[in-house]
């Protein structure tokens, strides 16, 4: 390969750490290449960078760079009272904010000791599992544009769609929502809430095997994605991986039913585990298909928690100059991609002296780098792919 | 052998099915919209742009102080209940869309309109000082301008 | 070329015969031209309605009137004004040959297709050979393309098509040797008028090679999916999949250098199809006896070509594409082997139960 | 604002939580263990963390994931902490098979602050350390790979320390980021 920005390449060379020998052999004689997948790259989901060392097709080392989304959620954390930073949360990852925003909510609540009425957990509940269900469409159909079939895509957004209607309905947005809150939700529900609720969800199965059809059980698909990029149960949970991908790996966990915070011991619903059928244990399909399964468990979870609104308050009372005691909390709730989880260190005053985000997806994306090695760059794709990044989270 | 002949009967039936999918989806409606001529009913929560109406503002700055963002600017004039405000300007290019600040104002000055098309022409217009340009009344609209988002059932614990 | 003699002898006398011809065959081009960009405009914009409506859309609407017909040719229109960006590094020379290279690959070919009994541009002997040749070029282009670029992911790219489309020239033109075999002649003529009668002498459908044997029928899927893989759609686009090398081979293309890329792909996508049609699917005869055909041939033609296009557009908003090993496995140990094996299947049948 | 002195008023919490902290019952067996190493147990409510010196932070963090009795196989979060004086680092160290949290806290000094890396004993403190590396400046040794992963490598400063600076917009476009 003659000079492909030799110069270039220096630069990336020197912030990888490279030795210097192995540069040499790089830049002169070697039959590798040195890649830039992103920051712009299509399927990398965001603004993530991943640098390939590849030897023709096949990647010898992908070494991931991020940052490119930085919003500096944590130093804003530190700025803004309790209540504000809701907005903030929605943010981080923006594919599931009501979750994000529960999980902040839920945070503050067990740092100041506030009991959340009845109502808004189950209407938590309800908006939580439809913008988990909303989540997992997106990396459904996005996946499935990974590996080139394209109509999937659309047609989860269909569905994305309507639950977004749905959200609007009582939140008044589409993406960032900002409805639950420090308390208790913002707003009660609308009257025509629970009916359409359980509209879309009557025909919203049928829908999901039509994708399942479509696209999950495709011989062509289950090629491209059975056995690649295997993760073993040890390693995920060595390196912190949570969530659909420490399910697919064969770990049998979910907050949901292992720590139920809220009200989740009250519904009967099944954790989705990736079984491997297509091929080992943790590959790319599993990854694939606990979040499609878990779909379905959406489903009887929110058709169960509408069956049981309780009549009642949907906010406890929150002073309006909230400031909680001093002391430090730690809290995490099952997102869509994994573990949210929340470190806040208050001093009494009305801002945190410390907010940490320990987002799902920056654990999850750790792994990338392992799994990549000796691997087709299709496959590399599909790996990333399965990992459902949300660079907004990674990056915070 | 064997495998190759499973392999292929499978790639074969399971992509048939799958051509069943996509072709009972061809003839099925589309569900989108034509934007500009077709539009959605929008929910009555709808989060739109934040309005002020400048006649009810008691600049009493507690969109200000709870904006996460910073994106309103208010200077007000007189004591009490004379209160007004000279200038309130909220900074578009900054808002977040949280509804925040509707939830404090105690007047329901405050609110998010309707008006979800955030198009602009040109930067100076999306910082809109709404004492020289105040919102022309629609007198459809008496709903949304009199109850904002968040009012709890039991009165108004205002947060 | 009966046409140009009788040009010369009655009319332009006084000019010497070559400029005649060059005449002749600069008319027949511009108007094979013509036709190219009309396929391909019609062709992307049923491309654009079709995936539209699979996937719960509606597609172009407003350009034209009825369903948008238009918006192609203000597509068009719209690429051509389209600033042309060659990039800096770009080898320059090979970077503004690919896209004619590609377009003509697939230009030449249209040629050889017979559109009736006498619709055709050049009666060649060698018809078939021919346009398999003439696909080919379109490979060379596109490898040019992709290192000219001087991107990486167009190298690769480039790099992939090499390896595909030379490895599927070969089940391509396996898959079409049992039907030459019963031609008896590479011309596409005589190949679609030895399909008006089969077996026992039924006509129409009855006729097509592609219900003659059962190995013609496995010949015609097998070379249908290598006609996919050639001409480079969905599940073997993998020179341009647009996921894993954001475009391929064309990454860098702008303007009307990308719409020569655009409607090459559509281009090849007709001749294919006109291929599978001619040479499986009796060309012009219809589906009934020729005695009783009252569609014109060319119509005939054009309705089943339209039939596989759609099911090549049909099969790319349905399936995910394959990895580059997998689709290599797929040729070498599936396509071609099985090509062989219909050749000698079609020799034994034809030697048996049709005594030929 | 009675509300806000009903806030303020230490009682337990309410809410439904199963998040099961062992760290108080930690304390003990870590103290007979390591001695002066660990240091004391921290009263916040309603978390609470043990204090332990850096130095023995390898060990006991190595003790907790192999000991039959604690088994914290992944280590959830690695957070710095700005506390004036000094800078801390927090690790949630979570056991699956348990299901129970310990929280470790380790104290540095602002001007060198350095701790050692558990990145070889939990591969999740890999990117974990290096974003704390990034944010607050606090050098891992050990660790295999201490860059900035957040942050542009040219970057100067840490900015969630306390005492960081923003730096102005002229000041970035002379650094040219």
């Amino acid at each position: 390969m003659t000079g492909v920005g030799e110069e270039a390449m220096d630069v990336d060379l020197k912030s990888l750490g490279f030795r210097v020998e192995e540069r040499r052999t790089l830049a002169s004689g070697s039959d590798e290449l040195l890649i830039n997948m992103g920051p712009q790259h299509p399927s990398t989901h965001g603004v993530l960078r991943l640098l390939l060392r590849t030897d023709g097709e096949e990647i010898q080392e992908a070494v991931p760079f991020m940052g490119y989304l930085h919003r500096c959620a944590e130093k804003i954390g530190e700025n803004v009272p309790y209540d504000t930073y809701t907005p903030y949360t929605d943010r981080l990852d923006y594919l599931s904010s009501m979750n994000n925003n529960w999980a902040w909510a839920m945070t503050v609540e067990k740092l100041a000791g506030i009991e959340v009425p009845q109502r808004a957990e189950y209407i938590r509940v309800i908006v939580a599992e439809l913008n988990r269900i909303a989540s997992h469409l997106v990396m459904v159909g996005t996946y499935g544009l990974d590996l080139g079939a394209f109509t999937p895509f659309l047609l989860t957004f269909r569905e994305r769609e309507e639950i977004l209607d749905i959200l609007e309905e009582i939140s008044g947005g589409r993406l960032c929502y900002g409805y639950i809150r420090i308390g208790g939700v913002t707003d009660d529900i609308t009257p025509t809430f629970a009916t359409k609720c359980r509209a879309f969800l009557r025909q919203y199965v049928s829908k999901l095997d039509a994708i399942n059809e479509l696209l999950s059980y495709n011989r062509i698909f289950i090629r491209r994605t059975a056995n690649v990029g295997p993760l073993s149960a040890e390693k995920a949970i060595a390196c912190g991986c949570t969530g659909p991908i420490l399910r697919a790996s064969g770990v049998d966990w979910d907050l949901r039913r292992d720590e139920p915070y809220s009200i989740y011991d009250k519904f009967d619903w099944n954790v989705c585990v990736g079984k491997g059928e297509k091929g080992q244990l943790g590959d790319t399909w599993d990854r694939y298909m606990v979040r499609v399964r878990e779909m379905y468990e959406c489903v009887k979870i929110c058709e169960q928690a509408l069956e049981g609104i309780p009549e009642g308050p949907f906010r406890a009372k929150v002073p309006r100059n909230f400031k909680p005691p001093a002391g430090e909390c730690y809290f995490r709730a099952e997102n869509p991609r994994g573990e949210l989880a929340f470190y806040v260190v208050s001093d009494g005053s009305k801002r945190p002296v410390r907010v940490k985000v320990r987002g799902p997806s920056f654990c999850n994306l750790s792994v990338v780098q392992e799994l990549s090695r000796n691997m087709l760059v299709s496959d590399f794709v599909a790996v990333v792919g399965s990992f459902d990044l949300v660079m907004g989270e990674v990056d915070r | 052998m064997v495998n190759i002949l499973q392999e292929v009967f499978e790639g074969i039936t399971t992509s048939l099915k799958g051509m069943k999918v996509t072709l009972r989806e061809l003839f099925s409606p589309g569900c989108t919209l034509q934007y500009p001529d077709e539009r959605r009913i929008m929910p009555e929560r709808l989060r739109g742009m934040v309005v002020n109406d400048p006649s009810r503002c008691i600049a009493c700055n507690a969109c200000v102080n709870v904006c996460p963002v910073g994106c309103i600017e208010c200077e007000g004039e007189g004591k009490g209940k004379e209160r007004r405000p000279i200038r309130f300007a909220i900074d578009y290019r900054k808002c977040c869309w949280c509804a925040l600040c509707t939830e404090v104002c105690p007047t329901e000055s405050i609110f998010m309109s309707e008006d979800y098309e955030t198009v602009f022409q040109d930067r100076t217009q999306l910082i809109r000082d709404f004492c020289s340009n105040p919102i022309p009344p629609k007198p459809g609209d008496k709903k949304r301008t009199t109850k904002p988002l968040g009012v709890p059932l039991s009165g108004r614990v205002a947060f | 070329m009966h046409f140009v003699p009788y040009l010369h002898e009655q009319f332009l006398s006084a000019w010497p015969a070559s400029v005649v011809v060059l005449l002749v065959a600069l008319i027949g081009a511009g108007i094979m031209l013509a036709w190219v960009a009309l396929v391909a405009l019609v062709a992307v914009w049923a491309e654009r309605k079709v995936s539209a409506h699979m996937q719960a859309r509606l597609g172009p609407i407003y350009v034209g009137g009825f369903h948008g017909w238009l918006q192609t040719v203000a597509d068009g229109l719209k690429l051509f004004l389209k600033e042309d960006i060659i990039p800096a590094m770009a080898d320059k020379w090979l970077y503004i040959q690919a896209p004619v290279l590609v377009f003509g690959g697939a230009f030449l070919a249209y040629a050889a297709i017979p559109f009736g009994p006498k619709l055709v541009v050049s009666d060649l002997n060698i018809g078939v050979f021919y346009i398999l040749a003439m696909s080919a070029i379109v490979a060379v282009g596109i490898i040019m393309a992709g290192w000219a670029s001087h991107n990486k992911w167009s190298l690769y790219g480039g790099m992939r098509t090499a390896a595909q489309f030379l490895s599927y020239e070969i089940p391509s033109a396996l898959h079409l040797m049992p039907v030459i075999m019963y031609a008896g002649t590479l011309n596409l003529g005589e190949i679609v008028r030895s399909q008006e009668t089969g077996l026992f002498g039924w006509a129409g459908i009855f006729g097509w090679y592609l219900f003659r044997n059962p190995f013609l029928f496995l010949s015609f899927i097998c070379y249908y999916i290598s006609s996919l893989a050639e001409t480079n759609r969905t599940p073997f686009d993998l020179p341009e999949t647009e996921s894993e090398l954001v475009a391929g081979y064309h990454t860098e293309y702008t303007g009307i250098r990308f719409a020569f890329f655009f409607m090459a792909e559509y281009a090849n996508m007709f001749v294919a199809a006109a291929l599978s049609t001619l040479l499986f699917c009796g060309g012009w005869n219809g589906v009934l006896s020729r005695n009783i055909q009252y569609l014109p041939d060319p119509v005939v033609f054009l309705l089943k070509c339209s039939a596989f296009i759609f099911l090549t557009m049909w099969l790319r908003w349905t399936l995910p594409r394959f990895r580059i090993d997998q689709l290599m496995a797929l040729c070498w140990k599936f396509l071609i082997p099985l090509g062989l094996l219909n050749i000698v299947g079609s020799a034994l049948w034809m030697y048996i139960f049709e005594q030929v | 604002m009675n509300q806000e002195a009903k806030a303020g008023e230490p009682k337990p919490p309410v809410i439904n939580n199963s998040m099961r902290f062992r760290t108080e019952e930690a304390f003990p067996v870590l103290k007979s263990h390591f001695g002066d190493a660990v240091r004391s147990l921290s009263d916040t409510r309603p978390d609470r963390h043990i204090l332990v010196r850096p130095g023995f932070l390898p060990e006991i963090c190595k003790f907790l994931r192999d000991d039959p009795d604690w088994q914290c196989n992944m280590l959830h979060c690695v957070t710095g902490l700005d506390q004036a004086e000094t800078l801390a680092v927090v690790y949630h160290l979570f056991s699956m098979p348990k299901r129970h949290f310990v929280v470790l806290k380790t104290e540095v000094l602002r001007d060198s602050p350095m701790v050692p890396t558990l990145a070889h004993i939990w591969p999740s403190a890999d990117w974990l350390e290096r974003e704390t590396f990034d944010l607050f400046g606090i050098v891992f040794e050990g660790h295999p790979d201490l860059r900035r992963i957040l942050l542009p490598d040219e970057w100067i400063g840490h900015p969630l320390r306390k005492d960081y600076e923003m730096p102005t917009h002229e000041k970035l476009r002379e650094l040219g980021l």
